[in-house]
């Protein structure tokens, strides 16, 4: 059978897959369906530094092929985490990540210094690209300066591996992808949610009750693999693909495009063994191309 | 309790008037059903549906253990409902269950009021069933638009006495649940509802005003139904909460409903 | 039944529903499926100054609720349109707006200047937002000041109704429309493709010739509502509003988004009747929500 | 020839081998079905298969004017096919049809050879039944990659001669269509050809040879079908042409193939 192992970075992940943040809990959540040490690795929650209660209900709708969210990064904060969470969870064996959103650059560092003492949490994901939060992160993300401000702040303080996501509700995903890599970023994953609407005609209201949400699911894969082939170009550091994963065989097209791992979202909703079934799908796929190593393929395609 | 994704085999469609089905299921493999409380539900997968992206949580109507059966009460509301009803005997129905907390048993010698409204009957069944049990004797309050929307009216009489509101009066007494004589008659001790929100808002304030125990059962759209989503909260004491995972049962101490 | 009828500057159109350019020929090619006479407007082929073979084959790719094209803007040129199509297309009793494009602001003030002496074509539709072709306008569209200069130049040389399709390939689709709104634009149209990419995994290929492509479908439905409602807090001139219009609902939604006017595209090729329905079942809408006319539910959402 | 969008409803579904199936179909309402020539192909929508999202283009296989039906031949190769592969009597299939253009029929006292490859056998059915009416006694030449894939072998005994090529030699002669003996043994004035495009180029190579009018039926990813989105083109002596519309049939004088 082919290595699946792959680095981002100094971290060496067992294999590709990794969870999406806000699509699989804190991990636990699914250990009835799954050995979750099978994962490459677990993007946890989005956790900020002061615990925050959400947007009001109505936080979903159902799109063709994907769905909108608006759940407004609810977490009850990095210290509860710290305190609570990560002893529930620092034994999975495999790769636990944090996923960090700010509203201010000390937001962002102060969280990432208070996780990086912790010996389970090799690495984190700074989400400079929630579109549900006024102050979410996607402000930060849109801009290469501000996205490099994040960056620059929370590299001083962070020495673990360092992945920045990226917002796909931009001009050119390349120039912020450049900006970030230059100020240190280990590397980069995307896409982040796009940005969405739903409208209830019936009863001429929106459907979220923020109006707006971030769209994930199927229906976002062709905008995701562009993103990820044109940043595939345009930086030297690792790339983690996401946006509407649905199996393998749409996380091989990731690795084709560029992608080093890739991240299910919102397919763990729907299957909540769809995780390792794309592991094994994986793995399937490169001896059927007679592929000793999952390098081979990364970056991959044929043009 | 343990959660599993599973393949059920349909045993039965049962049409109920023009906008429900019951679906009856077992598992394919033939290994016996897990163990469910009342007020637990399950995520159906909905195949075949191009407009149907997500699962859709059903609540679990009843649990035959002879047949190794479990009931689904289906409303057809959209494309997702509406083809699960195509769901004939032999097609597969891929579940993701039992989730949830269910409602919380008596202790000792207690009156117990099921409040129903419409296909949020669907729970209170299997309450009742196991209620019947336990050697309580039940007393069901199903409310409905009209006779047509009162559902299994004889699956409930098998376990408790049954009590019929329809806003038109085509059965039962005439007008909401909450002004059924009942509950001027007697007095009970703990009450269990499901059903749209303001008829379980009357019945929670009624409930409060008498110092009646209560809970309710709350529906709400739901993505992953395991709590990792974060997408169907409800605002408690607690702050937001998943009703997928701390509820779909909830005190209504608990709720920050105005009652 | 409900008065459908909507202006756009000055065009008056019988009812707010047109075909998008590109997905409905000259009109004639669904001739025998639909009363052509019934749409509020039929926008034509995308038309430049020079004839374009366009790209080489593959150029579709089928994706989940979409569909990625790649044509590159092929057609035989704004004379061939003017000698031998007009007079085929002229006497079809609704609006004929051409889609215009070009690979520089003389292309596009050129073939503008050509059709403006045409009586049955009172608008053009400037597309300053093709994916598919290098100099295909996406540039244009896609800075507020490349977008300005564009409209600045046709505006200057042409009379009629000028509409301006916007790419949703931006950051801020908001400034854009403002700052073509300043130089003149009658009315925007949104949104053009998204830009995607499919992967042919077993092959290790891009599915398409030219690796990306423009997505449609019901899968951009989302974005595309969120991106009128945004343009329709930032401009006073008309919107028209299209992407993943399927039936009547989506497009009520559309108009209550702050919609004037829809395009119907991609659905054109799943039944060619789909534009009529539309009508049909705004009308239908109108009645049972009890309004006079569409003008009642145009920018309606109650939020 | 007006096209035309309209139910129809499946007569029969006829599994050929695992990967094939033969649909029959008539207009649901009962009229008549409208004039098609061969060559021509229909799109048909494809229901309940969420990752299917346009029509599929489907060359029209038989005729059957007593029946009042139409057939079409589906290989199995994608969900959208294997969805339709579903369908059972009675069962709803939309199509818009008849579509493109239909083979050149001879004139006068031709030698006529029909070759197809795999599932591209399906429109020289109906082409050799039409030529069969008109008292020409047309030549088919099937090949496939084995026995299991070559399809309605008898139907075309009907109409014809028929000769069998298959690579692993299970059926006929062993090899490609453009090494059986027939071709060295007799003449043809006219070829019509369809399948995998390797075999129309072999085809067309030898065709131009032997200065034998040719006409190959080209497949092609199509959206529309109708010529408007311009997504199914073929490289021509005049430029991009959209295969749908101005095809499926060309010349090979038209195409810019090597040969």
């Amino acid at each position: 059978m082919a290595d699946l192992r792959v680095n981002i970075g100094r971290l060496s992940l067992k294999n590709p897959v990794m969870t999406a943040s806000g699509t699989f809990g804190y991990g636990v959540e699914f250990a009835d369906f799954i050995d979750l040490s099978r994962l490459g690795g677990i993007i946890v929650k989005g956790t900020t530094l002061k615990a925050r209660e959400g947007n009001p209900y109505p936080r979903m709708a159902e799109t063709p092929s994907g769905m909108l969210n608006a759940v407004g990064l609810q977490n009850k904060g990095v210290d509860y985490f710290v305190e609570h969470i990560y002893p529930e969870i620092k034994d999975i064996d495999t790769h636990i990540i944090v996923n960090v959103s700010g509203a201010s650059l000390d937001d962002y560092a102060e969280t990432a210094r208070r996780l990086s003492p912790l010996e389970k949490i090799p690495a984190i994901e700074l989400n400079i690209s929630c579109p549900n939060v006024k102050e979410g992160g996607m402000a930060f993300g849109t801009s290469c300066r501000s996205a490099a401000s994040v960056v620059k702040a929370v590299r001083a303080v962070y020495g673990g591996t360092l992945i920045v996501k990226l917002s796909p509700n931009v001009t050119d995903i390349a120039e912020i992808a450049r900006a970030v890599e230059a100020e240190g970023a280990d590397a980069v994953s995307l896409i982040n949610t796009l940005l969405g609407m739903a409208v209830d005609a019936e009863r001429r209201r929106p459907v979220l009750f923020t109006v707006t949400g971030g769209l994930s699911g199927a229906c976002v894969k062709p905008v995701a693999l562009r993103m990820v082939w044109q940043v595939f170009h345009a930086v030297k550091i690792p790339i983690v693909g996401l946006g509407g994963i649905m199996n393998a065989t749409d996380a091989v097209e990731f690795l084709l495009a560029g992608a080093r791992a890739v991240e299910i979202g919102t397919a763990n909703f729907i299957d909540p063994q769809v995780s390792v079934k794309v592991i094994d799908g994986i793995a399937a796929y490169l001896d059927r191309q007679g592929c000793r190593s999952v390098e081979e393929i990364i970056g991959g395609l044929q043009v | 309790m343990k959660k599993l994704i599973s393949d059920l085999r349909v045993t039965e469609n049962v049409a109920l008037h023009d906008r429900y089905v019951l679906l009856k299921a077992a598992p394919a493999d033939g290994t016996p059903l897990p163990e469910m409380l009342p007020g637990q539900f399950a995520e159906l997968r909905v195949d075949g549906s191009p407009t149907t992206f997500l699962r859709r949580p059903i609540s679990i109507n009843y649990v035959d253990r002879a047949a190794n059966e479990v009931w689904f009460l289906i409303q057809l509301v959209g494309d997702g409902t509406r083809q699960l009803a195509t769901l004939r005997q032999g097609d597969t129905l891929n579940v993701v269950y039992p989730l949830g907390n269910g409602f919380s048993l008596p202790s000792g010698d207690e009156r117990l009021l099921l409040v129903g409204g419409g296909v949020g009957t669907a729970p209170l069944l299997y309450l009742g069933s196991m209620l019947h049990e336990k050697e309580y004797a039940p007393h069901f309050l199903l409310g409905a638009r009209s006779a047509g929307d009162v559902l299994q009216a004889e699956a409930f009489r098998r376990f408790g006495t049954v009590d019929i509101t329809t806003e038109d009066g085509s059965a039962g007494e005439r007008g909401y649940v909450t002004q059924h004589s009942l509950l001027q008659k007697e007095h009970f001790d703990r009450i269990y509802t499901c059903g749209p929100k303001p008829m379980m808002v009357a019945v929670a304030r009624y409930a409060r005003a008498n110092g009646i125990a209560c809970e309710v059962s709350l529906e709400n759209t739901m993505a992953c139904g395991v709590g990792a989503c974060l997408c169907c909260v409800e605002n408690t004491r607690d702050g937001h909460v998943c009703v997928c995972k701390e509820g779909p049962v909830f005190n209504i101490e608990k709720l920050l409903w105005q009652i």
